[in-house]
């Protein structure tokens, strides 16, 4: 076919927020590969799903050849990506999915790893930390309480403390939600009252990455990694520093430079040589105190 | 004397924070009659003025309209009961324009519902620069801005307002502020002409001989009290200003 | 011919339409022709509905001399009162009053305690953004509710109409409240009182004007406004999320501004406002058209502002400069 | 006695004090004794300068009559600048006044801008706002830049002093800044220019006062405190993250409004601004320590805030009311 | 004529948006002179002395000061040349006190760095009490916020910060406005006096009695031009009056 192919990836997420540069990182350098002009499209508002949705319509009148689109609702984008398919658009959702999967709406193929699943299993890997005895009092950061990538990271945790729960009747459970906000000085103030008023914590479960800043208030105040089990979700520079010095237990990692990478691909590859694009799960991404070590080079690089 | 007084005040008590502005203060205004207030700055009137008109609450006393004992709660109160007033502060809005101006809360209506409908503004346009030639002011049109008059034109609205709405009590606190000649001698004029209409009038001036000129009963305030209160035949400006 | 060209320069919305044109043209070259193509002045027409409706109440209730920040939140606690309604099975026909009526009672709240308390409304309605978003999560309980299919009468609402499909039925909705908004501000004693009230709140008590009541009533109408542009963006999404509207209340001051409205209340146009919210969006779709990268997005969108402001401002300073008289 | 009682409790900011007082003796008793414990006071006072010197620096700008939105990402591009010469093995002593640099460049842009073109400076600060965001996210790339270790001197800002390490030393970098700032406003004749222009902008210019350069001080002043509070927070916290600060306008605007600073102009002082960001702090504080649900958060967040601005308005009216003879 | 003249103002013309509001005027006033601006309503004296007090810029026509071409970019400028203005409205910031008021942009320092200094708070109230006294105004404290004053305490305090701050020339719009008796009389005074002190003053009032009183010299201005400009001598209020 003939000129390079036009591709536009839209997201809920804004530009001031680093994973999703990562995967701007991972978008820009498939593009070039491939040739291709590219545009990534941020929301103005963290989370605004609206705006989302604003910028794949204008996206559309540009005619593209492929849309790429994290699919944080299940109806919002629906009526849009059935119009671009019907249009002749390559649509692939990356980084978040419908939670009904293929049968949710028009798309082609989904590339990343859901909220939900990614929670549950976040805090099926610190369950291993948990202590052996005693009462587990545990604590799940709402980021952005009302917006969906935070209320589902807190449910696949909180779905799977349930399950938890019931396979360990013998043991009390207690799950606290809190509202902490996406500064990370106001988180790390919130929950460190929280976790002076509440010595007896456990775990503490952000929805984001702002517990890294949490770690820095029990480092100031002389609490010894561990005492509190913590995890969250995206790899940056402060999280690896502090899983470094054992604050943090347990980290999500969804690859993100491969989140924008992969779809660009697979766009190109149904572009040029009609290949249906398919699943691609970018890993299960559960990243642990060993792993940082070789994990460091490529933060600083932004290609994780 | 309360026996046709329209408008009966008692011991009336004004305090702003940390000024005591009205001592109890008793007057007795009789029905048609046109009374003077004349007073040093600060004396008290516009205080007891603006009770009058409702703009402000009392702190103590009462005050009888037609011989019932009233409480405005808010100007449209006492508009309502009757009294219509012209404030020493330009009582208009500076963003909207003279026609505007004139009718503000009192807008002619071609039909409404609930009190709320469409405005005549032709009448209104109309009546307006009507009742600006009234007191001999020139201006441009009524769409202009009032933000944008001179000092003496912007009072003549208020005073051209006061007149064409004329009510059972006029109140007119130093109306002649910022007019020439020939306006201040139409307000004057006007205001003699009230008595025949037998509306009762109250006029607040610092010139004298103004007040001499057209009023019936002149009462004079110092610090928050009534310190004179004669008849004009019984009283003459040297006593008058001896008490200021 | 000067005369008129001055009459029309001075109002400071048609300063915003002057602008609009040469934004429009620059975007339409930048852009390789698809601004102006069928497909994106039909996402505009689309979407503007929504904004400008909030941009409608907002400059109401700016002109009336106060604020309402919590706009954003009630674009989202409106539908969400609905949707968990339909949700309940409950028809539309209740839902949809339901909602609206939840929007109007924080309107009141709004109006009840600036007033009654004396506070500055900047205050109370800031504490209401907190307080409807957060209602809007609590009964949701954090995700939104699954609509039954066709729960939603979306042909009334957001069904596409006119020549080529141009139009969404929320634009005539739009255009009948824009215009009737106008008329209540620009024609009836209601709109002078507004005006009045906003202009120099003292003047307005003492000529027996209920300002107290005319500022609850624009609170109510602002909040009625934004609820129902919720209402509309979530039948054309088909869910009632509860993150949506954030970030609003910032951009309905925004365009009620650029069109002219005054921040000390008295001064302002509902077309202006309303002008103003088509900048805003065209600023924005244009810039996503002109591929503008990511990183250098929010400059340009924040420079564009700042920009349609000066020259509004500039045009007008010229038109008043011209020695012509006009009003002898 | 009375007299005393009355004087002081028309002052806005005292009013503060009281409502301080009851709202950390029910936090108190609602947290178990945690409220008051040496950690957590620390723990808030930590943080406070932050805010404050943000509050101190919008306060002051809107006793001025002008607004600025652009605090927040001012915050955040301020220590990045410094954070991204520093990554580059700039010294801190070039980086550190680069990056106040940086922030006074921000201020005097909003303040020629506003007063050159004679434009609202909320929409050139809702402007700004944007642009300062975006440059941020630009110089860094979008990544938090790495710091070397040590690079910072920490010791001089963020570390504990103080009798059991009770402060940090950004609290007494923010006592000295109150203090300055206060003493700026209430004894010098810059003081008395600023309360001018904003109380009744033509008597100040008839009077001669340079009204222009007034503001523009004001702006600048004001983009430097906020500069430095994130300078400070990114010293406390470690790295620069180009998102800090979002959202921090409004809650500075409400700060000066809870501590009695009028929207319009004139009327305020910086105790009451600091008051405010006190009273924030400690009502997010006391909240989390109550463990108020997620979904329940903002919604004491909002009501606690009116309520704070409800007693303090009710408190002044009292006091008013008092009739006593204070001036005769 | 033009000699001894200390403002030459030739051929000013000022243009509000579509009003014509001063239309060539030109006129000298001498050093030591007392000038009395009479006319009516939105004549333009207000304009014609915005203009020479810096507020406002004019549209055409050129005015000299002390023999030398001056354009007076803001209020500043006129008052570092010597000018000193009581404006028709007031001038001064309602939610500041007194004392503040009186000195807005001329406070006694204690020390200064750059023009930016201490304020000696002291002096400042005490001058400003005393400034009150010499107009005859008793006010409470020199801390009373001037909004919360009186229509006519709020003049007096114009005037005091006038008289307190008395320059080369003089320039009072009307500023017997809300004035009670004795007030009226002390600025009536103080103007006669500015004579001896070799003080040029432009007065402008509507009361002719008053203008008489106190001036040399009387133009009389009508719809943006002079249409009179005699010395007292020579005209009488007859013919100022005929004249308007
Ligand atoms: N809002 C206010 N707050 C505090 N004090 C006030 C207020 N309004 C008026 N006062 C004080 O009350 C007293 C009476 O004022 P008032 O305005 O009634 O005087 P007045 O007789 O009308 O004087 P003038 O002739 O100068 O208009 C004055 O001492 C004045 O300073
Ligand atoms: N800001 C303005 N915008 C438009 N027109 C104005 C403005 N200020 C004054 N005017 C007009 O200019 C003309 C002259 O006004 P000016 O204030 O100089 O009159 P004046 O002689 O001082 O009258 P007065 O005795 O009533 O104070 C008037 O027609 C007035 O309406
Ligand atoms: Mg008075
Ligand atoms: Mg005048």
């Amino acid at each position: 076919q003939d000129g390079p192919m036009n591709i536009v990836f839209t997201h809920h997420s804004s530009a001031s927020n680093p994973f999703w540069q990562a995967v701007q990182k991972g978008f820009d350098d498939a593009c070039e590969k491939i040739e291709a002009n590219c545009q990534m499209i941020f929301t103005q508002t963290e989370g605004a799903i609206d705006q989302q949705a604003a910028n794949m319509i204008t996206a559309l009148a540009g005619s593209p050849d492929a849309l790429i689109t994290s699919i944080v609702d299940n109806t919002a984008f629906d009526q849009i990506i059935q119009q671009a398919v019907d249009q002749g658009v390559t649509v692939i959702a990356a980084n978040v999915d419908d939670t009904e999967g293929a049968a949710g709406n028009a798309r082609a193929a989904f590339v990343g790893q859901g909220f939900i699943p990614a929670g549950y299993s976040l805090g099926q890997k610190m369950s291993e930390f948990f202590p052996e005895e005693g009462p587990i009092n545990v604590v799940v950061g709402i980021s952005a309480p009302g917006q969906n990538w935070s209320e589902q990271r807190g449910m696949g945790v909180m779905n799977f403390m349930e399950e938890y729960a019931a396979a360990n009747p013998d043991r009390e459970v207690n799950v606290t939600r809190l509202d902490t906000g996406t500064d990370g000085a106001v988180v790390a103030e919130r929950v460190g009252a929280y976790l002076l008023a509440n010595p007896e914590t456990t775990a503490y479960f952000d929805t984001g990455l702002w517990h890294a800043y949490v770690a820095q208030v029990l480092a100031d105040r002389n609490i010894p990694p561990g005492q509190v089990l913590m995890g969250g979700f995206d790899i940056v520079s402060e999280v690896l520093q502090q899983m470094e010095a054992g604050y943090i237990q347990v980290q999500v990692d969804q690859q993100p430079y491969m989140q924008g990478f992969i779809p660009v691909m697979q766009a190109y590859l149904a572009h040029a040589v009609d290949l249906s694009p398919t699943d691609v799960d970018t890993g299960q991404g559960l990243v642990l105190q060993e792993d940082v070590p070789a994990l460091k080079e490529l933060a600083a690089q932004g290609v994780r | 004397m309360s026996g046709d007084a329209i408008i009966e005040v008692r011991d009336l008590h004004k305090w702003y924070s940390g000024v005591h502005a009205l001592k109890g203060v008793s007057l007795d205004i009789r029905r048609g009659e046109a009374l003077g207030l004349v007073g040093d700055n600060g004396a008290g009137k516009s205080t007891l003025i603006n009770i009058l008109s409702g703009t402000q609450q009392p702190d103590g006393g009462s005050i009888s309209f037609e011989g019932r004992k009233v409480q405005f709660g808010n100007p449209r109160d006492a508009m309502d009961a009757g009294i219509e007033t012209i404030y020493q502060y330009n009582s208009m809005v500076p963003t909207m324009s003279i026609a505007r101006n004139m009718f503000i809360g009192r807008e002619p209506l071609k039909a409404s519902i609930f009190g709320v409908g469409v405005m005549d503004r032709r009448r209104m346009a109309e009546e307006a620069m009507q009742a600006l030639r009234d007191v001999d002011l020139h201006l441009r049109s009524p769409d202009a801005l009032v933000g944008e008059l001179s000092g003496g034109q912007r009072q003549g609205v208020a005073i051209a307002r006061a007149m064409h709405f004329k009510s059972k009590v006029m109140i007119l606190d130093e109306p002649t502020n910022h007019l020439a000649v020939k306006e201040t001698e139409k307000v004057l004029g006007f205001i003699k002409s009230l008595k025949a209409m037998g509306i009762t009038a109250i006029f607040i001036s610092h010139n004298i001989h103004h007040v001499f000129d057209c009023t019936d009963r002149i009462v004079a305030m110092a610090l928050g009290e009534v310190v004179l209160d004669k008849r004009v035949e019984d009283t003459s400006m040297d006593e008058v200003l001896d008490v200021l | 011919m000067r005369r008129l060209l001055k009459i029309y320069m001075e109002k400071p919305e048609l300063a915003g339409i002057v602008f609009l044109l040469v934004l429009g043209t620059i975007f339409q070259i930048q852009s390789g022709g698809v601004f102006l193509n069928a497909q994106n002045v039909q996402g505009i027409l689309g979407l503007l509905p929504e904004m400008a409706l909030v941009a409608i109440g907002v400059t109401l209730l700016m002109i009336c001399g106060e604020f309402d920040l919590s706009v954003g939140s009630v674009f989202a606690l409106c539908p969400m009162v609905m949707g968990v309604l339909l949700a309940d099975g409950v028809s539309f026909w209740l839902a949809f009053p339901a909602g609206l009526g939840a929007a109007l009672l924080v309107g009141l709240t709004n109006g009840i305690i600036t007033i009654r308390f004396n506070i500055p409304s900047f205050i109370t309605t800031l504490g209401m953004l907190f307080v409807a978003r957060s209602a809007t999560v609590v009964i949701s309980g954090g995700f939104p509710p699954m609509i039954p299919q066709g729960a939603m009468p979306r042909d009334a609402f957001v069904a596409f109409v006119g020549p080529g499909d141009m139009f969404r039925m929320s634009f005539l909705w739009f255009l009948a409240v824009a215009i009737l908004v106008s008329l209540l501000l620009g024609r009836t004693n209601f709109g002078n009182w507004v005006r009045a009230t906003g202009g120099f709140l003292p003047a307005a008590q003492s000529m027996g004007i209920p300002t107290a009541r005319v500022k609850i009533a624009c609170f109510m109408l602002c909040s009625l406004l934004a609820g129902f542009a919720g209402t509309i963006q979530v039948m054309r999404l088909g869910a009632p999320l509860p993150s949506i509207g954030e970030g609003l209340e910032l951009q309905a001051v925004a365009a009620a501004v650029i069109g002219g409205t005054a921040l000390t209340g008295g001064i302002g146009t509902i077309l202006g406002g309303i002008i103003g919210a088509v900048l805003i969006r065209v600023i924005d779709n244009g810039l996503v058209l002109s591929r503008v990268d990511a990183d250098w997005f929010k400059m340009a969108l924040g420079g564009l502002t700042i920009f349609a402001v000066i020259v509004n401002a500039w045009l007008r300073k010229k038109a008043r400069a011209m020695k012509v008289e006009t009003n002898t």
